[in-house]
């Protein structure tokens, strides 16, 4: 794929939503899109899914993906830089292996040792960052190395061991909702700060801006005096640290931990943010949709589950979503193109020589 | 990338040689020296023989004929991955590829057909497959990491709702069929002699054929390929069909070897087919390494499976070891490309 | 490029009746199809109604959480659950539980149920093994164990008797080393390969799953060392078949998982119904498998294990 | 045998081509000028099937034609140098110039033999030595031209177009070039020519075509011609008002580069640069000018020496440091280091400065468009558009916007590479005078320019590179186009005959 023809059918996009009304623009985004389809899929699953109204539903629908909406918040900048980072799902494991041991082996107090396990979670997006910002490794390769070697230490610390008995008071909390037997776990609120704090960063502040910039053009940024390399290494870390708090909450919400812990879970954040209209490419996306993204995600699952759709249906639905939600565009274009082409075609040349063969001598 | 990039992002495993007046000799051995291939593959002897001293049983008997066969899946997936890759591309839907491939051959085998039937049955179903991928990828210009993720899913899904809970077993497979997953010439298993002599087909087909030379680059440069007139979409999507049939082909050894299917057949083994070429010496980026690489990754990484046990090393952290290889295979790389950099720039300083 | 059409059961209709969500450790897996049919059968004779999901494929320790979840949204009446985990599930299990839904674990145990149907008690299971294996290599050598995933309950408590009763009993047989194949046809072929790799003089491998069994028998009935090495645990008759025929394997034991289905759903009935609260004494009757009797913290027995040779594996189909 | 008519072409808003007209003869060599951003490489890459035009004719051989893809313009006998050598780094010389059409031997195999001799046999009928097995990576600007010629040529097609071919080279390499060109002239073949260099037009060509703001203006024999008249097309005015450069006292050091060093690329440059000087570095392209630029500016890393800028060292290979320290830096490429086309005006306007708007760590687009205004309405970038995405703005716009960015930062030293590359004829006098304008307040004003008049016009000084070396330093009253073209191509005045570019310079400062 050229990255130039990618431009023009950027540009194109641009100079088509330019053109038209503000309003226009808004419902024209992806993030409005997801959203309409989110809002969709809800309502059509409350009305006519059997026990999907009752209150349990969005319980258990937060519980259940609360690490992906956490992970998803830093993700969504580090794709937007153009990078990605497939070692999260492997970092939760081994931050969630090390609480353990530090809890049961070091007999270290469990605010401790939540501590250290976020500290370790923050030192593997150290790692991730320096080879990706400083070494200027290809992100793709990187993490998919240390996919295995985070996965491969937490499995080398545990083994067999299944380590459970965390404070109750720490394990009720991660499960305990807002109300007696209402819909929203408690740990929404620190949820919802880490994604309004994410949503500034991204959307109000210099920091930001580079982070557009740098997956918009990153030569330009780096000629406007943004540091790359920093604010990949700081994206990096953060998905670190909160894959490190992710990893203590999945623990907490499924009350022990194993080596296997969390396996995959990479790939369904990453869906989520894409699905959520953030470009591979780079600079494109927001936050607001890579919520609805993972909410929608969410729902279908739970909607479909409560349905008897197995589990495998899902998957293939999910991932046709995907791979739609990023052909969508150049499809448009490529249509709309299409379209003007053969209108210029049948304006301006009646004949079009076909070309002979490449000599080849 | 309007002129040659001297950004070092994009990893060059292979270093340019600066003019060197006709010094064949020194220059192949300095190349060898160079030659990512031969340090992987110097790795992997190392392994082979340290195990052998350790454990007498190493190499004896089915241990050696294992040492060979076992590789022989993962050899077919990276060898397809080396072609997509060296376009700048990766395909992370082989495993469930190889999923459908492998339940589709023992399907048609206990349907009673010929096991042929079954083989070109897989292969083709592979190519199809590959084809998906590659019609989005080329056409529809998007990134391949996302579009082989989504079919990655999708594949897997299709092949548990197809199979659902129902497995081929042994019995429903034809006995000729299962004994190819051990037969052997001349102590040579037959499934690694099958790899061995696709990998030199593709091995080939890079080195020597228009085709190849155009594949290479096209993940060299996409936009100078697109400006210079090279078919790039035919070449990426044909680079995704070969890489589908392959893992098909992938599909139907595994249904030889391990003589049983289930819907989970080839989870997970799409990122060791990656580590693999990576191991090897082709650069994620594209335009540079070769298939022997590749495979000689794959040997790595099978092998170091089996040596770390002998070795002492708890088998639970064998992972942690292949993520390390990885890693240090890219700093290789770039250190190697960095190496060169310098190089060519006191070269234009001479010639300047 | 791709499709999808989704069938699969309707939602639960209100709880109340003996509506019963079956929850294997994973689907794909030919001992729980056997135990999941044994289930359907009951509920066919005692008029209720049996659904089965789970995991595709092992995902974690929680990778059955969502199904409990879900069958709680639904509001079943009963559970009856292979878990994946002792502990993961039973905070779902609890939730499921206040919703008034009655919770049957069965093959594999958790710490929150109301009771466990145990296919036969462990230490039975262990010491067969064990006796097998001793049978099989004179009772001296090297042996070594290929259990299923490395975190799985079951395995590993009779992992640990077996241990026990070989340092107690067997003096001369050395249990050299244990591998996981995670119910992973490929990963347990493989891991027998490497063991026999790794321990040259490797005298037997007891095997206690069913996928475990089958992919090293597979293995050994391809190598040199069919015949040499001993290979027995737990299997099923149908998957085994072909290598009791071929000499690889000659005994190796097993309960009936139609039967412990099937009595698996009549206890979940029974507590559905309210003939039985769980506790010690309580009795009930399973169909043509007659009358059970409740034990200690609410354990029932299905039998002893079985032993299959050449003589009866052609009498069984699961 | 090609023919070009009233051919648009525009990016999004940029009108690349308005009319573009083009008629070629086979057995001639046809030149084709105008200044920067004319259209003439849009015009080539149409022809090459590059892109596609928007309207008007394009006959080959008489018939019709209108190639999807360069493939298709091959095919039919076409072959291209484009402006930009487009090379593939990881393949080796030969490989690149075979690319696609390498000679097969038994059983399809590539012939590498056959391959090696006829690069070789190209390369000495080019008269240069280059390793044909090396790999391409690496490569000077100079070699990637030649390989660009030798495939080329290599083509033997019957139209071959040459977008500035010789702007990488020197006398020799263009004398050896113009020889082969001149044969496959004899040959019957045509040729199209593009350079901004008068002496080689009148040199080699036999025709020459004028373009100006994308449209066709005219086409004269070139012995019917001359290069007041060429001019004077070209730009579409009286040139004498073109760089009204005022003089401005010369103030304290600014800048102070010693010794700066950059393995490959440049050596040992030492220059300094006051408050109200314009000093331009000229030179070939691919001198290292614009290395040297950005080594200054801290994009790039050098070996040693220093930058200082009044008198405070400048950290190394750190834009940032270079901005806090006082420096502006408007790059040669627009598109892709100038700007980032697909975000607003705005954004692009408080790129730089956005770091200073933000209250409490939060920016807000209102702050941010209250900061950009003045500046915008001071290079009168329309007001309305600032959210509009800066790709959607011309040539000439875009280089405004780029230039408000940075005197927003409020410099002490602007770095302007290639100030009017690729503008319109108003928007170039509009820069030309803002920068004596700035100068007069007492800017230090460091230009890089390509074009001789501009370099002449505008400089008070003129340092002139030659591959990676300052080889002279002139005064306004020493630069003449004999003496900074001798010290770019290392050639004597002597041997430097330059009578049409003179001719032109004096019409330009007349
Ligand atoms: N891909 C593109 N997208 C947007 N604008 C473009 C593109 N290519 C060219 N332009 C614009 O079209 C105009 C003509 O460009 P072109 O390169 O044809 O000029 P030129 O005559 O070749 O100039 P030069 O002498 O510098 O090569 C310029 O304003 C340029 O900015
Ligand atoms: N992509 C590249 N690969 C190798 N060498 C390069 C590359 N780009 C530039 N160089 C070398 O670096 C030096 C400076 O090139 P550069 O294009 O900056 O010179 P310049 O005078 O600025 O040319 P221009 O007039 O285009 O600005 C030259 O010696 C050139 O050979
Ligand atoms: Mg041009
Ligand atoms: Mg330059």
């Amino acid at each position: 794929m050229s990255t130039d023809t990618i431009e023009r059918a950027v540009d194109q996009r641009t100079y088509a939503s330019y053109a038209r009304p503000l309003l226009w623009r808004v419902i024209a985004t992806r993030e409005f899109a997801v959203l309409a389809l989110l809002v969709a899929v809800f309502l059509y699953s409350r009305s006519s899914i059997e026990g999907f109204d009752g209150p349990l539903t969005l319980y258990f629908l937060f519980g259940r993906s609360l690490p992906i909406m956490l992970l998803a918040l830093p993700m969504t900048l580090v794709i937007i830089t153009g990078e990605i980072d497939l070692s999260v799902a492997s970092t939760m494991a081994l931050t969630g292996a090390v609480l353990g041991i530090a809890f049961t082996e070091w007999d270290l107090p469990f605010v401790m040792a939540m501590v250290v396990a976020v500290g370790v979670g923050l030192a593997c997006g150290l790692l991730n960052g320096i080879l990706i910002a400083y070494v200027r490794l290809p992100s793709l390769a990187v993490t998919i190395g240390t996919l295995a070697l985070f996965r491969g230490l937490a499995e080398g610390f545990l083994g067999t061991d299944t380590i459970k008995g965390f404070p109750e008071k720490w394990t009720d909390l991660a499960k305990q909702a807002t109300s007696e037997g209402g819909s929203y776990p408690i740990v929404l609120i620190p949820f919802v700060v880490l994604a309004v704090a994410f949503g500034l960063l991204l959307h109000f502040s210099s920091f930001g801006r580079g982070v557009y910039e740098i997956g918009l053009n990153d030569e330009a940024a780096r000629f406007t005096g943004v540091d790359i390399a920093r604010t990949k290494l700081v994206l990096f870390m953060l998905t670190g640290a909160v894959a490190g708090l992710a990893g203590v909450y999945q623990a907490l919400y499924a009350g022990v931990i194993r080596s296997d812990s969390a396996i995959h879970l990479e790939l369904q954040v990453i869906a989520a943010v894409l699905l959520g209209g953030v470009s591979i490419f780079g600079g494109r996306g927001t936050l607001p949709g890579v919520i609805a993204g993972v909410l929608l995600i969410a729902v279908l699952n739970s909607a479909m589950r409560l349905d008897g759709v197995r589990d495998d249906v899902t998957d293939i639905i999910i991932g046709c979503l995907l791979v739609a939600s990023v052909i969508a565009p150049t499809l448009l274009t490529w249509v709309s193109g299409l379209a003007r082409g053969r209108v210029r075609r049948t304006t301006d040349h009646p004949s079009t020589a076909t070309a002979p063969p490449t000599p080849s001598k | 990338m309007s002129t040659l990039d001297k950004t070092p992002t994009a990893p060059s495993p292979r270093p340019a040689r600066p003019a060197r007046a006709g010094s064949s000799v020194g220059q192949l051995a300095s190349d060898l020296l160079r030659s990512r291939e031969l340090a992987v593959l110097v790795v992997l002897l190392a392994l082979v023989v340290v195990a052998t001293i350790k454990s007498d049983g190493f190499l004896r008997g089915d241990s050696f004929r294992d040492l060979l066969l076992t590789p022989s899946i993962l050899l077919m997936l990276a060898a397809g991955q080396t072609l997509v890759i060296i376009t700048r591309n990766v395909d992370l839907s082989v495993g469930s590829t190889l999923g459908l491939c492998a339940y589709g051959a023992g399907e048609i085998m206990s349907a009673g057909h010929s096991p042929y039937v079954a083989v070109v049955g897989a292969v083709v179903l592979g190519a199809v497959l590959g084809a998906v991928n590659g019609t989005i990828i080329a056409f529809g210009r998007v990134p391949a990491l996302v579009v082989t993720l989504g079919t990655m899913l999708a594949f897997r899904g299709a092949l548990l709702h197809w199979a659902g809970s129902d497995r081929v077993n042994a019995a429903e497979m034809d006995p000729g069929f299962l004994d190819l997953g051990t037969a052997r010439i001349v102590t040579i298993p037959v499934l690694t002699i099958i790899a061995l002599v696709v990998v030199v087909g593709v091995g080939y087909y890079l080195r020597t054929s228009r085709g190849g030379r155009e594949l290479y680059a096209i993940g060299s440069d996409p936009d100078a390929a697109g400006l210079f007139g090279l078919p790039v979409r035919r070449r990426v999507l044909g680079a995704f069909v070969a890489s589908g049939a392959l893992a098909g082909l992938a599909g139907v050894f595994f249904a030889a070897r391990y003589g049983g299917v289930s819907s989970n057949a080839g989870e997970n083994i799409e990122l060791q087919a990656v580590a693999a070429a990576v191991i090897g010496g082709v650069a994620i980026f594209g335009g540079s390494g070769t298939v022997w690489g590749a495979a000689i990754g794959a040997f790595l990484l099978v092998t170091i499976d089996r040596v770390l046990p002998i070795l002492g090393v708890d088998d639970f952290y064998q992972q942690a070891v292949v993520g390390g290889l990885i890693l240090g295979a890219i700093v290789l790389d770039r250190f190697l490309a960095h190496r060169a950099e310098r190089r060519l720039a006191r070269d234009r300083e001479v010639t300047a | 490029g791709c499709g999808s059409d989704d069938d699969g059961g309707d939602g639960g209709s209100g709880g109340g009746s003996s509506k019963i969500t079956m929850i294997p450790k994973s689907l794909g897996n030919p001992y729980f199809d056997a135990s999941t049919a044994g289930a359907k059968r009951a509920a066919g004779e005692f008029g209720g109604k049996v659904d089965e999901v789970g995991p595709t494929g092992d995902a974690g320790p929680d990778s059955q959480v969502p199904f409990i979840e879900t069958a709680t949204q639904q509001g079943v009446g009963a559970l009856v659950v292979s878990a994946n985990d002792p502990t993961a599930l039973c905070d779902s299990i609890k939730t499921a539980q206040s919703a008034d839904i009655k919770v049957v674990t069965f093959d594999s145990d958790t710490e929150c149920r109301d009771l466990f149907v145990s296919q036969a008690d462990a230490q039975g299971i262990a010491d067969k093994q064990v006796e097998l294996i001793a049978k099989q290599i004179g009772d001296t050598g090297e042996v070594a164990i290929l259990s299923a995933a490395a975190n799985a309950t079951n395995q590993n408590e009779w992992i640990k008797l077996m241990k026990a009763n070989l340092e107690a009993n067997h003096p001369n047989i050395k249990l050299v080393d244990t591998v996981y194949g995670d119910d992973d046809d490929q990963k347990s072929f493989d891991q027998t390969a490497a063991l026999l790799q790794a321990h040259p003089d490797l005298k037997g491998i007891i095997s206690p799953t069913t996928v475990g069994i089958a992919a090293a028998a597979r293995y050994l009935s391809t190598s040199e060392f069919k015949g040499k090495v001993a290979l027995t645990g737990l299997g099923a008759p149908s998957q085994m078949k072909t290598f009791i025929d071929d000499g690889t394997v000659t005994e190796f034991a097993l309960w009936n998982p139609d039967d412990l289905g099937y009595l698996a759903a009549y206890a979940a009935d029974a507590l559905v119904k309210g003939e039985i609260t769980g506790k010690e004494g309580d009795t009930f009757t399973a169909g043509d498998l007659k009358k059970y009797t409740v034990g200690a913290n609410g354990v029932v027995v299905l039998g002893d294990p079985f032993v299959f040779d050449k003589s009866n594996i052609d009498d069984f189909k699961f | 045998m090609l023919e070009l008519a009233d051919v648009t072409k525009s990016f999004g808003a940029v009108q690349a081509l308005r009319s573009g007209s083009l008629r070629v003869e086979g057995g001639s060599i046809h030149a084709l000028i105008g200044e920067n951003g004319a259209g003439k490489s849009t015009l080539v890459k149409i022809v090459a099937g590059v892109h596609r035009r928007d309207g008007g004719t394009f006959r080959f051989h008489g018939d019709d034609v209108d190639f999807g893809s360069t493939a298709a313009s091959k095919g039919a006998g076409i072959a291209v140098i484009y402006q930009e050598p487009t090379l593939f780094p990881d393949l080796s010389v030969v490989e690149n110039i075979f690319m696609g059409r390498m000679p097969r031997g038994a059983g399809r195999r590539i012939d590498r033999a056959a391959m090696y001799a006829e690069a070789q046999a190209l390369f000495t009928r080019l008269g240069v030595r280059i390793d044909p097995r090396r790999a391409a990576r690496g490569l000077s600007i100079a070699d990637q031209q030649i390989i660009e010629i030798a495939k080329a040529i290599s083509l033997d097609a019957s139209l071959l177009v040459m977008d500035e071919p010789t702007a990488a080279l020197s006398g020799v390499e263009v004398d050896r070039l113009f020889a082969v060109a001149r044969s496959l002239r004899d040959e019957g073949r045509a040729l199209v020519f593009i350079s901004h260099r008068f002496d080689e037009v009148f040199d080699l060509c036999d025709q020459v075509t004028v373009m100006r703001d994308g449209a066709y203006v005219g086409t004269h024999a070139i012995a019917e011609t001359s290069v007041p008249a060429l001019v004077a097309q070209m730009v579409g005015r009286e040139v004498g008002t073109l760089f009204p450069k005022t003089e401005a006292e010369i103030g304290e050091v600014v800048l102070e580069v010693d010794g700066l060093d950059s393995r490959g690329t440049f050596h040992d440059v030492s220059f300094q640069v006051r408050a109200g000087e314009i000093v331009a570095l000229s030179g070939l392209v691919g001198a290292g000018r614009s290395e040297i630029a950005r080594a200054v500016f801290g994009v790039d890393r050098y070996d040693s020496g220093s930058v200082r800028l009044r008198g405070k060292a400048v950290r190394p290979g750190n834009p940032r440091a270079a901005i806090r320290a006082g420096i502006a830096f408007v790059p040669e490429d627009r598109r892709q280091q100038g700007l980032v086309v697909d975000s607003s005006v705005a954004h692009n306007i408080a790129g730089v400065i956005r770091r200073r708007l933000s209250t409490a760590g939060l920016l807000t687009t209102h702050a941010e468009n209250r900061a950009v205004r003045p500046w915008a309405s001071r290079l009168e970038v329309k007001t309305n558009a600032l959210d509009m995405p800066a790709s959607t703005m011309s040539g000439g716009n875009q280089q405004k916007v780029v230039i408000a960015k940075w005197l927003a930062t409020e410099p002490a030293l602007l770095i302007i590479d290639e100030p009017t590359r690729g503008i319109d004829v108003g928007t170039k006098a509009e820069v030309h005078r803002l920068l004596s304008e700035l100068a007069g307040q007492g800017l230090a004003v460091l230009m890089i320019s390509s074009e001789l008049p501009e370099v002449l016009g505008m400089a008070d000084r003129v340092l002139v590179v030659c591959e990676g070396r300052i080889t002279a330093e002139l005064d306004r009253a020493e630069a003449t186009p004999e003496t900074v073209m001798a010290a770019a191509t290392g050639t004597d005045l002597a041997d430097v005959h330059l009578e049409h570019d003179t001719a032109l310079v004096q019409e330009v400062t007349a």
